[in-house]
Formats: C-alpha cells, structure tokens, sequence
C-alpha cells in the first residue's frame, strides 16, 4: 500500500522525539480519523537549528513527520512556514489517495510550532491563509 | 494471525477440487455420465454441509459467500414479508454484510432497529424481545463476532423469535467449522455460512433456510437449487465446501483444546504489557480470537510493523480503513475512540505453533515499546 | 455438444488457480507478500478482461458468475434511478436471468416492456426508441442468444438508448470469448459476463460499469471492488477467470474460423433430414450454435436417447423443464408449441473435431427416424 | 433423473406401433405440456389380445405407454379399465415428480381406447369417474 521511501521513513522514523527546552510547540489533531501531532521546534537565527515530533497516527501520519521534519532542518522558519502538505508528498514519492490528509497534519504541526515560538517571542502569530503559499492538498 | 479474515484451503481439498474443474472423469466423452458425478457430488457436499449444523440437506442452499447469503436473508425475507411488516432487529455489532445491507432496507422503506450490546459486545435476548412490535418481520443477530470473538446467546434470541413469531436470522460465518451449531436446538430459521472461513474455497457460502420460511431470491434466473438461487452452479467450490467442512467438524474437538490453549497463552503474554486490555468476552469467545488494545498507540502503525515481521493482522483503527470510521464493534462496546485506535486482533489457525504465538509476543511487546516512545499521548 | 451450457475450465487455468488456494508462494509465512501477490494477480486478471472488451481495468468488477452481473446490473440501476422514472425495457428472448428479474422488479413497481422479436429472434433497434418514455432508465437486451444463437444488433440499440440519455445494459454471457466487443464502439454502459463460459472456472463473472454509471450494490458488505461489490474476493476464480479470458481472445480468430465450419458442417447434415428447420438467424449467429427443430417428435426423447450415445444436447421443449413451459425464445420466434417441442440445439466447443460431427448426424438421423416411427403425429 | 427400468422401457419399448383394423383406438392430449398419445386395441372375448400405442412425448410419457400395454395384455377389459397411472408409476419404479403426470397419458389414452370399442359394440360408455377404483395419482 505505501512505496519505500514512506516505509522507510516510517520505519526509520527522522527527528522523532521531544525536545526538553523548545523554543516553540505544536499539536494538532486530526478530526478526520482523531490522530495526534507534536512538533518541537529549537530556533537559532531565524533558522531551524532542531526539529522534534511525536505522533501518534498511521504510517503516514509517521513517515510525514518524519518527512516534514527532515525539510524544514535549517530553512528559516519563513521557509518552513511555507512548506506544503503537497511538499511532503511529493517528497514521499506519494501517497494512497486516502491516506493525503495524514501529511496535512505535519503541516499544521509545523504552523502551530512556529506561532508558537512567534508569540513566545512577543511577535504577532501567523494568519494560516497566507498569499503567497501554494495551495493545500487534501 | 489474521485467520478470521480468510484462510488458504487445505491442500486436500484443492486437489478434490481440480478434477471438477477440468472435467475428467473416467470416460470424458460420456456427458452423461459427467452431469450424474456433478450432480451426485452436489448432493454430498449438501450432505456434509447439513451434518455440520444439524440440518437437512433439502435445507441448503449454496452461494457465492458469506457476503450473499447475509444479503439474501435479509432482503429475501424482507421482500416476501413485507406485506406483514416492515421491522428488522439487528444488532450494532454485525459485520457489514448486514449493516450496510440493513442501512440500504431502510432506504427502501424498512425500519431497522440496532440493538446495543454490554461491554463484552452481548445482545441481551430481553432487549430483543422488548424490540419487538407488531411489525416486526425479522431478527438479525450474528453467531459470533468476526472482531471481538464474542459468542451470542443465539439459542435465547432464536427462543424469544419464535415465541413472537418473528424469524431469526443468524450469521455465522466466524462460527461454522469453529464451534459447534445445532439450527434446531437454537431456534435458528436462516443461518449465514462463508467456505472459507473453515479452509474451503473462497467465493463459496451457504445459507440453510429452515422449514416453512419464505424469502424471495437475490438471484434470479435459472432453476437452480430448486428454484431459489439461479446461476450456474459452482461445482468445485461446492465440493470443496463440503469436503472442508465435514473435515473441520470431524477435527473440531480436537482444535479447540489445542488453538484454546494457544489462545490463553497468547492473550496473557500480551496483556503482560502494561496498560493492554482484552476486548470481547472473557469466557464465552471463539477459540481462536484475541482481541486487545493498547493505550497510546495507534493500530495501522502496529499493522505495518508486524507485517514486516511476516505476522498479518487487524485493527479496528479509523487509520487503517478508507473510510477513517473507527470498529463499529468496539465503540458499540463503548470504548472510547482514542482507545478503540490502539487495537489489535489476531486470529489463530490449525497451523499455528507455540513458537509461532511467543515470537508474536515478543515482536508486540518490541513494536508496542516503540510506537509509545514515539507518541504525543504516553505519559513520560 | 452442449458447450453453450458450460465448458470445462482449461487445465493449465485449473493448474494456476491452486497455488492461489492454498496460498504457497515463496516464504508461506511472509503473508504481506502473500496479499501482496493476490493483489497483483486480481490487478492482472482486471486488465485481462478489461482488454477483451475494449474496457479500462478499473471498470471491471468481479461478481460470482453471469446470473449475478444480470441481477445486479438491473436492480442496481433499478434502484438507483428509481427517482427518475420506473421503466425498463428489455426483449422477449432474454435468459431468465434477466427475464426474471424483471418480473421481480414489476413486483416491486417498476414497469418493464418486453420487446417481440423477428422470426430469427432479433430485436429491432426502431422498437427499443419507440419504447422509450420520459419515464425509461434502462434498456437491457443481450448480445447474443443462448438458446438460437442470433446476434443482435446492440451497437444501434446503444445508440438509440444513448441518444435518449438512458442508460444500456447487455447480457453478452453467450458472446464474450467467442466474437469480438468493444464497449465504447458498442455504446454499452453495462456488460454482464460469466467466467465457465470461456472454458474459465464455474463461480466467476464480471460486470463492465461505463463511466458516470451509477448503481446501488446488490451485495452490501465489506469495500471489496471499490465499494461497489461486497463480499471476500474469489482470488483464484478471478485469476482463471482472466487467464481463461486472456487465452480465448488470443485464439478467438483461429478458433471463430474452425468452428463456424464445423458449425456449417453440422448445420448441413441435420438440415438434410426431411422436415427439419434452423431456428434463429442464417448468418448473424453465434459461431458455435446450431438449433434445428424436427417435426413431429420431442426433444426432451432426443436428449436422452443422445445422451446414451455419450452425447449432451438441449431442447427448448416443455417436457424438459420442471415448470411444463416450452422455450419462451423459440415461442417468441414465432414457433408454434408443437414445433418448438421438436427443437435441438448442439452447441461446438474448441475441442470438437470433425468426426465428432459426423458422428452426431449420424446419431441424430437415427433417433429421429425411431422417434417419428412411435409418433402418432408422424404421416403415414 | 430416470431409474433404470424406466430407461429400459424408453430404449426398448413394448407393444410400439398402430394397428390397422383396431376394435378400439383412443387419443389424448395433455394439456400440462401438450403431448400426445394414442392407443391400439385388439379385443377377442373381453379381453385385451393385443395393443400397440403411439406416443409424442418425453421419456416418462413412451415408458408409460410402453408399460402401461403390456400391464393391460391378456387382461380382461374391465381390467384394462381400472388400470391407474398409479399403478403404471409403481410398475416403472417411480417416476420424477414432475413427470407423474405423464403417466396419466396412458390411463386416460386406454380409457379413451376402450370405450371407443365399447361404443363401436354398441355398449354404453364407461364413466370416467367409476366408484370402484383407486384414486389417481398427478
Ligand atoms: C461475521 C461475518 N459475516 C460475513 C462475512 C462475509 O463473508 P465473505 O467475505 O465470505 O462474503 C464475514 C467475513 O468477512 C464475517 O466475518
Ligand atoms: C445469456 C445468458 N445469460 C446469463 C447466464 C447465466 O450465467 P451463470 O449461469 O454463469 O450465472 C447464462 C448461462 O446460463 C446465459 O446463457
Ligand atoms: S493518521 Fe489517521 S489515517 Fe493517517
Ligand atoms: S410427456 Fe411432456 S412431460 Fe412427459
């Protein structure tokens, strides 16, 4: 049902874990099958020096974690502000038509970790409906 | 570990089944010949099916399934006795073959009532009898739980059936082959049965229609299996049917103690691992049904890692399904939905070693540890 | 010689369903492979019969046979569009399959024309659009006939039911494997097919569902087939079935030339019999069927004393048949009772040679000759 | 579907053929599935010297004639008369159940043949329902 590259980072998840201090945090759920996701984010100069998740889903929600995790890695947190659930899939070679909305959670993960991290830092959180973004894919 | 869902048909039946296929028998140029070795072949396997349940052999009707023959119950009788009423009883926890064929007969018109089941996912035969009304046409409530195991009190609801002479419809398709059935000692009317679910053919199945009942046919055409299931008969697979299931009653007893006790022993090594809970009846469950859930963790995920390890599973996760419903059975249940993600059932077979259910142990006990190291939920 | 009834599945089909019965390939406990290579077979199997109907895989679904696809495809559409008007049209000389079907669904409210046919049992494209009302969801008229063998014209009547915007079904039970179909050049929304007819395994069918057709399931239950059709899939029947497919299309040219000249070999030595006549079309026939009708004896005395000879036969007399009822097809030709009891249809497989023909003209001739000494209609 | 003694009747039938100066003749149709039968006899002091039938009809129908003429030879008219298709049927070891009623061909094409004769000597017809005789069997 899943190609390799999802396999393989569903069974050698990337940057699963938590992080203890973390600059920003984010989890979402998924109202669709009532999955869970936790993103741990640690800035340095605008830049995403370390990235955590937890997730507590099916091997897609897993291996778009750790997919996700693994492209947002030293982007600026503009840059990962940006990433698409659609840039995820695409990473992932793929995924079962059914299973597309799994990586949309790592997405808003990611917003959640960054708005997170922004007002922790006394700066305005992010409207998710940004222009300049690609669109969604559900 | 996933025999409920299918089994491969035994050797010895697949090699019956090859001479009916090709045609060979003896003399092939002799048609006639042929048509009587065909017919009298029929006549045994119907034989052997009518043994396994208590019925007579006039009582069987062959199909292409499981999936068929819970169709035709409910529609057949629902369409002859319409006239009489136009109320089915079910249950929340049958498989979908009734569910959805239930949710269709309402659309038609028909009123459907889903009774609730206990914790252990039990029909309570007071609860049906309280459902019944004057309009009631036809009870609907399975043999045994193809998820939990669970093993129905048939014979009471067959009882209360007949007391307000309402039909009963049982589906047992977990159950034939597996434990033992008697369609008159429990009051069954039509019952529900899938070949290969006891090692016989897929696309084979039979419905035993008891006396005096009516339904009208799901397939009609040709005169076949006098008059009430038209369609060229599938005479390999009925054979193998017959074949598969005289042989699983004849070994019934002797498998029961042996899967009963593999079942116990794999039951306990995984509810060794902390916060894991059984699903279904402590008691009264099909012998080779484990049903457990383990908090924190999410079933799809559990699938996939034990496939890797060559174990095929199932789980009442929404992850795992297209449609992202989480069991039915076990929110029926009443556990919660996040519960209901983390289950996992596996089902024993004939072939299944002591070896086989400890290396499953310990590969659950690693995959469970972890799936919690990477989840949001574990307490730390 | 009753090939049209069934046929022996191939025995290198019959060896290539086993191993997908008893589930041995490579490593037998890596069962992810093991679904792994089902899938894949059924994928392959799809394209198989898809490409012998000019259809995309993914408008093929697998039922348990050609009654099944039948029942379906009318009561799926039936209820489906019941919104939007009550009536089908059909034609007189379809198999039971459909015919009774219809009957059923007047039953339940719709209303359904029965259109006549010529005297060699054809359908008349005109008829089917001077049937057609606002009210008209399905036309269902068969590609060819299984009792006289006539082809009819469907690529018109789908352009005539197009044309209205209603939708076209048509039972080529009889006619897939044996004369080329292309669905899109045939305009046909719906497509009945069944495996044992093509020398695949008994139990097996087909339904071909254009694009944009939509249908309610006739087997509620699991998602199997995308939803549409319930029920555990018969991997090995849907293996044969399309191995079986795959090689009929292959030899079909070769096979279509052999066999209509035995075919009019056949023909030509039983119409030689004074006061014998050919039922159903001269040339738009199926290649492999020859009805003849003989005066003044009775068919179901010919199959037996053919069936003495190693010979299998049909006949559309009422003394065959449990219900007393002679052929409706030969009756709607136009035949009169008396006649239609004299008829015989011999129906060629792939393995008839020619001495198998010369061998049953020259049973008949002799059967005839003793039959119509005991007749009393006989003149003297 | 037919048992061997009733093959043996339909392959080798007794007493097949017309008579040509018969002392009665009797035809019959059945209506069930419209077949025919017709009955020859030869009558020489009240008794049944010889007879011949004709049959269009299925195997039940030319084994019944075939037993039901030689039931009846040498046996005295009345007889002949109170030979049921009952009778015929257990003679022949049974029948399917769909094909009994062929067998009432016979009994009706003999009662159709005797009072043709009984007529030809000026004799009253015989009722059909006579008082005296097991009851039939369809
Ligand atoms: C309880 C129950 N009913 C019905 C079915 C349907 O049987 P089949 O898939 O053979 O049609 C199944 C099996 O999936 C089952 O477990
Ligand atoms: C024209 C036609 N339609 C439908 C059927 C039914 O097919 P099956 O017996 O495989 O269900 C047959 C065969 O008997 C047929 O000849
Ligand atoms: S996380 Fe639930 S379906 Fe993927
Ligand atoms: S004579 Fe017609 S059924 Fe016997």
């Amino acid at each position: 049902m899943y190609n390799e590259t999802v396999m393989d980072h569903f069974e050698h998840p990337r940057n699963q874990g938590a992080i203890e201090d973390a600059d920003g945090e984010g989890e979402v759920g998924n109202a669709q099958c009532g999955d869970i996701m936790k993103i741990y984010l640690k800035v340095e100069d605008d830049t995403i020096a370390d990235v955590r998740f937890q997730t507590f889903g099916c091997g897609a929600a897993i291996a778009s974690s750790s997919m996700a995790t693994e492209l947002i890695r030293g982007k600026t947190v503009e840059e990962a502000w940006d990433l698409t659930n659609k840039a995820v899939v695409e990473a992932l070679a793929g995924l079962p038509p059914q299973k597309v909305h799994c990586s949309l959670l790592a997405e808003e993960a990611i917003h959640a970790a960054i708005n997170d991290y922004r007002v922790k830092q006394g700066l305005e959180p992010w409207e998710e409906t940004g222009g300049h973004r690609e669109g969604h894919e559900h | 570990m996933d025999h409920a869902a299918t089994t491969a048909t035994r050797p010895e039946v697949a090699a019956a089944m090859v001479p009916y296929m090709t045609g060979h028998f003896g003399n092939p140029s002799s048609l006639y010949d042929l048509a009587r070795v065909s017919r009298e072949a029929v006549a045994a396997a119907r034989e052997q099916v009518a043994a396994a349940i208590g019925a007579e052999p006039k009582q069987i009707y062959f199909t292409s399934g499981g999936t068929e023959s819970d169709n035709w119950a409910l529609k057949g009788v629902a369409f002859a006795r319409k006239a009489k009423g136009n109320h089915i009883i079910t249950s929340a926890v049958e498989h979908h073959a009734i569910s959805h064929t239930c949710v269709w007969l309402e659309k038609q018109g028909f009123s459907v009532t889903y009774l609730p089941v206990d914790r252990y996912g039990m029909v309570d035969p007071a609860a049906v009898e309280a459902a019944i009304t004057p309009e009631t046409i036809l009870v609907s409530v399975m043999m045994a739980n193809n998820e939990i195991g669970t093993i129905m009190p048939v014979a009471e609801i067959g009882a209360v059936a007949r007391k307000h002479g309402v039909l009963f419809h049982t589906d047992a398709v977990q159950a034939v082959g597996h434990i033992p059935i008697d369609v008159r000692a429990q009051n069954i009317d039509l019952l529900s049965l899938s070949g290969h679910k006891f090692r016989g053919p897929k696309g084979t199945g039979a419905l035993y229609i008891g006396p005096g009942v009516r339904l009208d046919p799901l397939m009609h055409g040709g005169a076949q299996e006098r008059g009430r299931r038209a369609g060229t008969e599938n005479v390999p697979g009925i054979v193998g049917m017959g074949m598969a299931l005289e042989l699983a009653t004849a070994e019934m007893e002797e498998n029961t103690r042996r899967i009963t006790a593999l079942r116990d022993r794999l039951t306990a090594g995984l509810l060794s691992i902390p916060e894991t809970y059984l699903n279904g009846h402590p008691e009264r469950r099909l012998p080779n049904n484990v049903n457990v859930v383990f908090a924190y963790i999410e079933g799809e995920s559990i699938l996939l890692m034990l496939n890797r390890r060559g174990i095929a599973a199932s789980t009442g996760s929404a992850c795992s399904t297209t449609s992202l419903e989480p069991s039915h059975v076990l929110m029926a249940c009443g556990l919660p939905h996040e519960v209901v993600h983390g289950s996992l059932r596996l089902t024993l077979g004939e072939q299944t070693t002591e070896a086989d259910v400890d290396y499953v142990i310990s590969a659950v006990m690693e995959i469970v540890q972890r799936l919690r190291d990477m989840s949001p939920l574990t307490p730390a």
